[in-house]
């Protein structure tokens, strides 16, 4: 603003921050941090750091892909299984098929593409809620997994993946550990801030991230001022496809085995660490910042149960309790950077 | 026209090695409280496919871990008129019924695995093998024999009673102090990094027993990445961890032989059939437990990969 | 309400004037249906360079759904559309778009949960850097937005604010401004007057002149004569989903157009009526 | 519709002809922000039975926040509210429709989905049956519905017609017709002509005479000078979010009234203005 | 409509039924039907009807119930879980308190009402939105029912009910049989059908069934006309905790024992089956007889898989496709009916 307006109260540099969605999600996370923090020495330390931040990453990166998603107002249920798949298609490549890992890489990458597309395509031609498209996706996929890892190996799992050529490059790049502060830090940490910061940039500062917010608040509307409404969703899918290959090549390398079934359950783990980050189930609003941060409070919440030593027997009823906290939390700083005045 | 499907049976089986026995004609359902893609119940299923194609009988295989959906599988096996149904039973109670109503139909029914106190009662013509309690109780006591006093029981599914008397199997075996763990066996990583965590908040944790091969990677993992000394034991097998414990970082893998315990039963149903045989005298045939050890590990792990053990 | 006698319709083809070009837009007998409602019936008009053609009639006599045929939201079911006289097959409003057509919709206006410059900008994005860098030009965007607001005389106090908590004449501003900045060739217009106060609505009035004036084609919809009839050109009136005829501005006087209008004149018989009853009864 | 013309201002509890009465609403320096945003600033008016009360302004002046804060969608931040002479504070506009108080809202009319006799009967469905049994009684709502809409000059085809699909005239349309059917005491209408013919907007300027004589107190937002001066008591402009000034009929002119509709005067001039420039200029 | 009106083109009546929602649904039904049909002659059979008409009724149940939920706007990820801790509650009270069966599943109830009426609360209250408040319960609900079953009898399930006082009755009610054609049919199918038709009454018929439409369309519009829009909200997620509890019960009496992780996954199945049926996961739009279809459609493929004894490994795959299926020969059958024109 040049000039001040006499209709406009004064706010504050701190209300003016919270009132955005992601430092809503920060709030969150300090609360759940501190609370753990609290409760167990190793959990604040650099080793406990290490540890939740681990599983966090690779939730990160797929919870940052999906609100992207959700921004553009779709669901993609079959994320989940589709980590499973692309590593389940890279290991039998570069194990049963001789390929370097590689070049294994690479195919289930092509892979993962034409699922996204495909998925997009289905999406965007019949109309049909994308909820049930990638439902279908996501039973189809796991019965492919299954089905076929069964009839190349008889059993439910495919290993070796150590054997294989170009195995220790592509394990250093994208599951290996980087010593920080007296322990090892996963590569994946470094995969994930890089993931959110792309969104970030592609979402807030680019034509595709401005088409994403538009097709997901009202398609209609945006398809009649020109956006193409149709390729911004497929890129969408294709985006989330990419993700999934990037997580399950990091699993499967880290690994070195893939077993028929993993992955699956992954998709709601993936739309909740988004919503606790500020998107919202109908579209249009959100932010890749807030999912990573709510990614990192679903892994504290879920480590820091542990940490604490609680009753395993109650594991998932702490868990409910800290994510309703932990929303709550960040509900009420929002509300009262919107409303207080001063 | 209804030419193919499991209704119909009898469609011979490609490449049979049927030279023992004379080709049976019949259809055999298998329904386990285990989805499908569950490690363990998979060696099961390879077993009774397996028997299936060498005696020349139609085999289906299905499971459900929610009792209510067994049952309805039993019941859709009675509507099928099948020759002969194989189930385990982990919830008794819940399957009282369907079960009673296959042997009402004039099926011939076994339970595998667990249930065996109850088979004689509802009319099982025979059980094979032991419950998940006695495999848990034998993992329990070898944890014991190598020092363990204080364990981490890793359940990748909360709430599954097979797990569950895994674990309480264990803590009869061992005596001492079982903690239990929830994990996610479809998310490794976070798998790994819960064990990591919970040995890390508590270093007097010496062992731990995981119910899974791959929850058994995650966990060889993280005890190395903790620095823990814990001892570590699971059931099942895996290519993987058979290499584990050839290398030492597994101690041993429970193994009840489970593929016996989908080949025997479809054996003994097609004995049944033909010759009315019944096997045990209403006792149970026992299938294990055996262990995988370092010094078993070569010969089992070729197998393992194979998918029969 | 139907036709007043007096009027000749306009001899369409071939006229002279300003009109005598391939006009920009032309639709033929075009007709639309939406599951059994018929929207549009056998409806002819065109649009000239630096015309402006105002399309009359009651709620629901298939205006804004003409409007959406011209700028490409719906295919018509029958008739023909040409576009500098070739036939057009719009996919999308992004081909309109493309050959130079800008629309304020009615009811298809803004994102309402994204800010009014992401919204001023959207489907036109101003861009800076090359290759991967390409970027949306935030900065410029927003000035640019805050400019063209002022120069309408709205005078938004946040361009960050969502449009959804804008009032609905700020809504209509922004969704004005867009389009004359975007308007290339082709102006269509759908009520965009109808929330403005009567300063903005001048504005707005000042504006469509002005894009006239630099050889644009506009199409104007509104229910108030004295808006429409100084400004336009050609009068196409609907009547429930068909055409009561198309008129020069040559062969219709503004009382004309008024009564054509639905009862224009009885504003004034209005304003006696509406005053207070005799109190004795 | 109900109401004919010669009925006198209704008896309200201790009136004495239009005016004298304890106002129906009355707010005192009202005000309202939203975040960091002042909509309205100290503004009081007071609504009268049988009295039209005319609420004008610029585009974002705060006039439907006002409406809304009579309705009880808004609580005022400061100031007071007054039904009746004694302080109210609606909690939702649930409680202000059980005072009597009836709205059409410039942007919160209908649910898109729904149909057309549904959503006029939304929150006031018509029941038959007793206990358990209660039901909406579907047959006479869609009756009422179809007969309410044709005497507005509406004809609507198909009264399951979802709303989304209506125009924007026909839409606002159900809105106005819902609100005088259900008016108990108060009027309150917040640019209900905007999308409307000038067919339509007669019978609701007509509709708004009617209701005033009935003895309702009318609250009547427009932005055009001719729907407002003839049938307006009281006249309450407001500027950016503050009030400058309430006017009773006697106290202005229909021409100081336009002026003070910021330029209304400039209409004219305009109409000149938007001719062609001089080809020799 | 009394005169006809030259802007309506004529449309026939099979467009007119086709144009409802259920309907398209309905033909969805008639294809997986015919496919199951034509590969197994048991599935067509009266036994077979029997058998999968069983499974779908407990389904059903709870697809209306969450089929109304989601037409008001909201989500209820705790119900599946719920039909469980209903369950659990009955089965404890009845076997380890002495309880007679019907008071037991009176202080079930009674639970169910608080949980659905908290869940509502929140919801309403905090403006949370409905899926994270609710996948809250559903993580606590989940803790609970292990947590207090291990504590209670040491495994993680609960039986005996046979024995309890008034068991046969109850049964008879709810979980018992009843013949016909030659077979047993279950009786929850008449609830199902009993669910369904006051469902289907109350939404078109009454004036709470006019406000579920409005909440979930508009919620602020609909506030402004006057629609208690919090005691809509609440009331409805009261009613699918009713729901839950009737198939909790229905569940429990039948196999007279409930394991503690029991109904876990399903809320998801009630949410896809309202979905199939036609209902908008963004609210305002769907049918109670469409979610019944829905139920249907999925107990049929599901069953009808196992009868075509097709490879239980591919099982998922079979799922995926029929339900994809389904869909879209409903979505086709509505595409034409709107828009060829006669
Ligand atoms: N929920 C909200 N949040 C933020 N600002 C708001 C909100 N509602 C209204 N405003 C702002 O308050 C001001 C007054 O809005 P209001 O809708 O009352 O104007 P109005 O007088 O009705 O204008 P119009 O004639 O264009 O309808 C506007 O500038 C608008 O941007
Ligand atoms: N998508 C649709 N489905 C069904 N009917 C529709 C649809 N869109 C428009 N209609 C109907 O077509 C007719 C013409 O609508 P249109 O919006 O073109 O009218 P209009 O002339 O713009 O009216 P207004 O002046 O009120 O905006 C209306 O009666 C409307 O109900
Ligand atoms: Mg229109
Ligand atoms: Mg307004």
């Amino acid at each position: 603003m040049t000039v001040a307006d006499e209709r406009l109260a004064r706010t504050g540099l701190t209300r003016r921050l919270l009132i955005r969605p992601e430092l809503g999600a920060v709030v969150g996370a300090f609360v759940v941090f501190a609370f753990f923090a609290g409760q167990s020495a190793t959990f604040r330390s650099v080793d406990g750091l290490a540890n939740w931040l681990d599983p966090a990453a690779t939730l990160g990166i797929m919870a940052v892909a999906i609100a992207l998603l959700m921004i553009g107002g779709e669901f993609d249920l079959s994320a989940g299984v589709l980590t499973g798949t692309t590593g389940l298609i890279m290991v039998i490549l570069a194990t049963r098929y001789g390929l370097s890992v590689w070049t294994a890489m690479l195919a289930a990458l092509a892979a993962a593409l034409l699922i996204g597309f495909l998925n997009g395509l289905i999406v965007v031609r019949t109309r049909l809620p994308s909820f049930i498209v990638t439902l279908a996706t996501f039973l189809m996929l796991q019965g492919v997994n299954l089905g076929v890892t069964k009839a190349l190996t008889g059993t439910v799992q495919v290993g070796g993946l150590r054997r294989a050529e170009g195995y220790e490059e592509a394990r250093a790049l994208l599951a290996g550990t980087v010593p920080l502060g007296g322990t090892d830090f996963r590569v994946a940490i470094a995969w994930w801030v890089a993931v959110t910061a792309l969104a970030t940039w592609v979402l807030t500062r680019t034509r595709p991230g401005n088409w994403i917010f538009a097709v997901g608040g009202d398609e209609q509307a945006a398809r009649a001022v020109g956006v193409p409404a149709e390729r911004t969703k497929i890129a969408l899918f294709m985006t989330t496809a990419v993700a999934a290959w990037l997580v399950g090549s990091i699993m499967a390398l880290r690994f070195t085995s893939v077993q028929a079934n993993s992955g699956i359950g992954q998709e709601f783990v993936y739309i909740i660490a988004a919503v606790i980050g500020g998107c919202l189930l109908t579209g249009g609003y959100g932010s890749a910042i807030g999912a990573s941060v709510g990614a990192m409070i679903f892994g504290m919440a879920d480590k820091g149960i542990v940490f604490a030593g609680w009753d395993a027997d109650w594991f998932t009823f702490f868990l409910g309790a800290m994510l309703l906290l932990a929303t709550l939390a960040n509900r009420f700083v929002r509300r009262y950077a919107e409303e207080v005045k001063r | 026209s209804s030419g193919r499907g499991g209704d119909q049976g009898a469609t011979v089986p490609a490449g049979a090695a049927n030279a023992a026995a004379p080709a049976a004609e019949g259809t055999f359902a298998v329904i386990t409280h285990a989805s499908a893609g569950d490690a363990f119940w998979d060696v099961v299923k390879n077993g009774a496919e397996a028997a299936g194609k060498r005696y020349g009988v139609t085999v289906t295989y299905q499971g459900d871990g929610d009792p209510a959906r067994q049952s309805q599988l039993i019941d859709q096996a009675v509507s099928q008129k099948v020759d002969g149904i194989v189930v385990s039973m982990a919830n008794p109670d819940a399957l009282k019924e369907a079960v009673g109503k296959a042997v009402a139909a004039r099926i011939p029914v076994i339970t595998i695995n667990s249930g065996g106190d109850f088979s004689r009662e509802f009319g099982a013509i025979t059980h094979v093998g032991q419950s998940e309690d006695v495999a848990g109780r034998g993992a329990g006591e070898k944890l014991k024999a190598e020092g363990v006093t204080k364990l981490l029981c890793v359940i990748h599914e909360a709430g599954n009673v097979g797990l569950d008397q895994r674990c309480n199997g264990a803590t009869k075996g061992l005596g001492g102090t079982v903690e239990r763990l929830q994990v996610d066996v479809g998310n490794l990583a976070d798998a790994t990094s819960k064990i990591k965590a919970r040995l890390q908040s508590d270093p007097s944790l010496n062992g731990v027993l995981t119910l899974n091969p791959a929850v058994a990677v995650a966990a060889r993992d993280a005890i190395a990445d903790a620095g823990s000394a814990a001892k570590l034991g699971t059931f099942d097998l895996s290519a993987d961890v058979v290499a584990a414990i050839r290398d030492g970082e597994v101690l041993f893998a429970v193994d009840q032989q489970q593929y016996l315990q989908g080949w025997l039963p479809i054996t003994f149903l097609v004995l049944y059939k033909e010759n009315l045989n019944t096997v045990g005298g209403g006792l149970p045939v026992n299938t294990g437990p055996g262990f995988v050890t370092k010094d078993n590990a070569e010969q089992v792990a070729k197998l393992a990969e194979n998918g029969t053990r | 309400m139907t036709g007043p006698e007096e009027i000749r319709p306009d001899a369409v083809p071939g006229t002279g004037g300003p009109g005598t070009a391939v006009p920009l837009l032309e639709v033929r007998r075009a007709g639309k249906t939406f599951g059994g409602v018929i929207a549009l019936r056998d409806v002819s008009t065109r649009v000239r360079a630096g015309e402006v053609t105002c399309v009359l009639g009651d709620n629901g006599a298939g205006k804004s759904t003409l409007i959406k045929i011209l700028s490409g939201v719906y295919v018509p079911d029958s008739g023909e559309y040409l576009v500098d006289g070739a036939p057009a097959a719009f996919g999308s409003p992004r081909d309109a778009l493309d050959r130079g057509i800008a629309t304020v919709y009615q009811d298809l206006a803004m994102i309402p949960l994204m800010s009014v410059w992401r919204n001023f900008f959207l489907g036109s994005e101003l861009s800076r850097g090359w290759g991967p860098l390409r970027r949306f030009d935030v900065v410029r965007a927003r000035r640019v937005v805050r400019e063209e607001l002022r120069s309408m005389g709205i005078d938004i106090r946040d361009v960050d604010q969502p449009v959804g908590t804008l009032s609905g004449g700020e809504r209509q501003s922004v969704a004005i401004a867009r389009a004359v900045y975007f308007g290339a060739r082709v102006l269509i217009l759908d009520e965009p007057t109808s929330a403005l106060g009567v300063k903005q609505a001048g504005v707005v009035l000042r504006y469509i002149a002005q894009a006239r004036d630099r050889g644009l084609g506009v199409v104007f919809i509104t229910h108030n004569p004295q808006h429409a009839y100084p400004i336009g050109d050609r009068f196409l009136v609907l009547n429930r989903g068909t055409s009561l005829g198309e008129y020069g501005k040559g062969d219709i006087t503004r009382d004309e157009l008024t009564s054509l209008m639905a009862g224009g004149a009885e504003l004034e018989q209005l304003a006696h009526e509406l005053g207070r009853p005799d109190p004795a009864g």
